[in-house]
């Protein structure tokens, strides 16, 4: 059903936990099936220095977590933002088709804490 | 690595025993049995004995024993049949919130199609109300479908009690036995029965054969066309080896039921209780005792998602089940579930692991030692735990 | 005693690799092809397997097969299923009066509900026209059935021809090719069909397994609701060992096909011209040569009764079949031969051998041996022999 870097990410998934005090936060709930991600953010510059994940969901949903903060890990926002839904899913080899809305979780989670983060600095600078 | 297969009820291995009586079939005995020579009599006269271990295990006559590919056809063959066969009479339909999709499924074709339909509602247990079901019960009902075990949660329906009250009402009364067959005693007419779905490969049987019984006098419109075997009920060139199988798999589980039942019990209470004891935010869904099958075991882990349960399970050796969105395709979590009342964030992390013929108590302390490893590990990814643990340690 | 099968078209043996392979999958790797644990994913992926076998076999696209119970219930849902689909676009429909029941039963249910049915004549050797079906096809005709090659005296119909027309014309072109797989090529695409059945146990596979090859694009309204198997068209737990058997009929069957039609076609025409040398007052039924399948032989035998014929061929070990009123349930005789226009009398002396993957020479060098002498006994008890022979006296 899944690929072996699926199963590789779900049974070792890397980056779990969460940073304290972290830049941005982002969290998103999958409307299809009820589960929830949550990425935090540890940004230097315009450097995504760390990057930590907790997931409530399937298989593809914890592997896709695990796959996007590999994938953002040292990378700019800029770069960060531009990694899409399909290409977390890409990364792994591919998803079933019945799945592949749970790499919807990840990128959006991300993105979702880049925007935590921005709306962090605007209220910084009042 | 350990294999520890626990979901006998989405199916069974088929017994070596019947699997080798099978294989006879397949390459010697193979005629077909609408032949008249001899190889289609060997096959014919095996395939009538099979229909008398079909009957004779539910207390039924032979004649009275369509075969069909399995428990799905056996359910619409009976749904479907009955509902054309009887539609001068009545348009109107019953049955539960908690049936196989097989019924379900079926029954909303009809609703959709001009009969209508009531879909009763189960307790927290998942077990309905006979009651209800007299409630229920209008002049122009002229079918009720009440599952005798439940897949998911184990729970036993009073299926006697209501088929009492059917008979009474004059409306036929099916049920689908699949999941009870072999585990608690089935007799159509200690059920009061007029028509009942079985299916092979729940019993250590082979797949894609099933049957229905249907009472003698009722009537059903065929969904098969062709040959017009097995009484112009299914047509199809029938599939002896695996009917044959069947019959033989019925046989040695009116053998051995009495004694599985009781070993299956006592390992379904020591996985249930040893869970409960092992892992916190735990709780059993369906009923306890004498109401829940022998062999079922299905539980609720809070905070942590089915289909990350069964891949971790899987990577140990275990084999088990869920009823999660993410496991089925629709992305809805199990219906059974929900209809007890069930929130969907629990219905989330539901777990059966269903008891078969081959474990042991090593299986289940095997289980016991694994989940809880997994469970934490899982807790320790889970926005939710974590969410849980501050609100509570905010108290 | 010697005991030779001549009954291929009736069902075959399976083959022992194919028997062995299923016997994995029945006792070990059993799972359920739904679930997603390891037992069910190695199920799923040898179902898969053998669907890319079948499609193989047929040059479809393995998401274009679903499979079914059998050659009959693909039938059915063929043409029930689409008769269904299209029923806004026209209620008209086309099939050969030739077909199999599976075929003629379920137009005959269609006809009585709603639907209008052209029944298309076949000449003495029972071959279509293709100009005929061009005549039948109206503005409102939505399918047309046609099989490929005829299951009792082995004519192969124009079926690529017919395609064609097929779809100029916009009409759903269902072909039935449970005859015709491993005996002569069966290419969806060259065929020009929408739909095509085939049936595994007539091609060395187990009973119980058909699947239905449906065009992509093409619609199909359900026949068996339920758990959605099958991409939602046909539900029901998955018959794995059977399927897994089927595809792997279908490969060994693609390896031989060539080589085996060859010995086929020269066994056929030694026993057909063995017969006609042997016994006076035989006819052959059916068309000769390239029209005629690999394995079929069907004769009648004038002033003697099919199932005699039968009886007396079992007493001696030969196993065929029929086309005889006594043989059928129904007692009237083959609507095949009456099609091609043969007098009851001569139907019911009907003989059909039909060949397969074991036979050998002896095999047809016995029948010569005893066939002989079986008709000269059932004659010399025949009151239509005596009169022949008076009268013939007379003349
Ligand atoms: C209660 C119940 N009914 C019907 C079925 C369908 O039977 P089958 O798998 O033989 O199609 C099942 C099993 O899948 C079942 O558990
Ligand atoms: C031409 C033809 N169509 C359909 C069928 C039915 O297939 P099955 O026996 O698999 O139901 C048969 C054989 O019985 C056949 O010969
Ligand atoms: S997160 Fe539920 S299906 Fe993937
Ligand atoms: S003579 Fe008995 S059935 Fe024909």
């Amino acid at each position: 059903m899944y690929t072996e870097k699926v199963m590789d990410h779900f049974t070792n998934p890397r980056n779990v936990g969460e940073i304290p005090d972290a830049d941005g936060v982002g969290e998103v709930g999958n409307p299809k099936c009820g589960d929830i991600m949550r990425i935090y953010l540890d940004i230097e510059g315009d450097t995504i220095k760390d990057v930590k994940f907790k997931t409530f969901g399937c298989g593809a949903a914890v592997a896709t977590s695990s796959m996007v903060t590999e994938m953002v890990k040292g990378k700019t926002i800029t770069e960060a933002l531009d990694i899409s839904n399909a290409a977390v899913a890409e990364a792994l080899g591919g998803l079933p088709p019945n799945k592949l809305h749970c790499s919807n979780l990840a990128a959006d989670a991300l993105h979702a804490a880049i925007k935590d983060y921005y709306d962090k600095q605007e209220k910084a600078k009042g | 690595m350990r294999r520890v297969y626990l979901d006998h009820s989405a199916t069974t291995p088929v017994d070596p025993e019947v699997a080798s009586l099978m294989m006879t079939y397949y390459t010697e005995k193979y005629g077909n049995p609408s032949s008249i020579h001899s190889f289609g009599q060997e096959a014919r006269e095996a395939l009538e004995k099979a229909r008398e271990q079909v009957a004779g295990f539910i207390g039924a006559q032979p004649a009275e024993i369509t075969f069909t590919s399995g428990g799905t056809e056996a359910d619409n063959l009976a749904i479907l049949g009955a509902a054309e066969a009887y539609k001068d009479k009545g348009k109107h339909l019953i049955t539960t919130a908690v049936e196989h999709h097989a019924i379900l499924e079926t029954f909303e074709f009809l609703a959709k199609n001009g009969y209508e339909l009531t879909v009763l509602p189960v307790d927290e247990e998942g077990l309905l109300s006979v009651d209800g079901v007299q409630r229920a019960i209008r002049p122009d009902t002229i079918l009720l479908s009440v599952m005798h075990a439940n897949n998911e949660v184990g729970a036993i329906q009073p299926v006697a009690e209501i088929g009492r009250l059917a008979r009474e009402k004059g409306v036929i009364f099916h049920v689908d036995a699949v999941q009870s067959l072999g585990k608690i005693p089935v007799n159509v007419n200690d059920l009061n029965v007029d028509m009942l779905t079985v299916s092979s490969h729940k019993i250590y049987g082979p797949k894609g054969v099933g049957a229905l019984y249907v009472r003698k006098g009722i009537r059903l419109v065929p969904r098969v066309y062709g040959g017009g075997q097995e009484k112009k009920r299914r047509s199809g060139t029938e599939n002896t080896p695996g009917i044959i199988g069947f019959g033989k798999a019925c046989e040695l589980a009116q053998a051995r039921m009495a004694d599985e039942a009781a070993k299956l019990t006592g390992l379904r209470d020591r996985l249930m209780d040893g869970i409960l004891e092992r892992i916190d935010f735990v709780k059993v869904n369906g009923p306890r005792g004498a109401k829940r099958l022998p062999n079922n075991v299905n539980v609720s882990v809070q905070y942590v998602e089915g289909e990350s349960l069964l891949l971790s399970l899987d990577m140990v050796g275990i084999a088990a089940s869920s009823g999660s969105a993410c496991t089925s395709g629709s992305l809805d979590p199990s219906h059974v579930l929900l209809a007890m009342g069930m929130p969907h964030e629990i219905a989330h992390g539901s777990l059966r692991f269903s008891l078969g013929r081959q474990n042991t108590e090593e299986d289940v302390d095997y289980v016991l030692e694994q989940l809880p490893k997994i469970v934490e590990r899982l807790r320790r990814m889970s926005p939710l735990f974590d969410q849980m643990q501050r609100e509570a340690g905010a108290k």
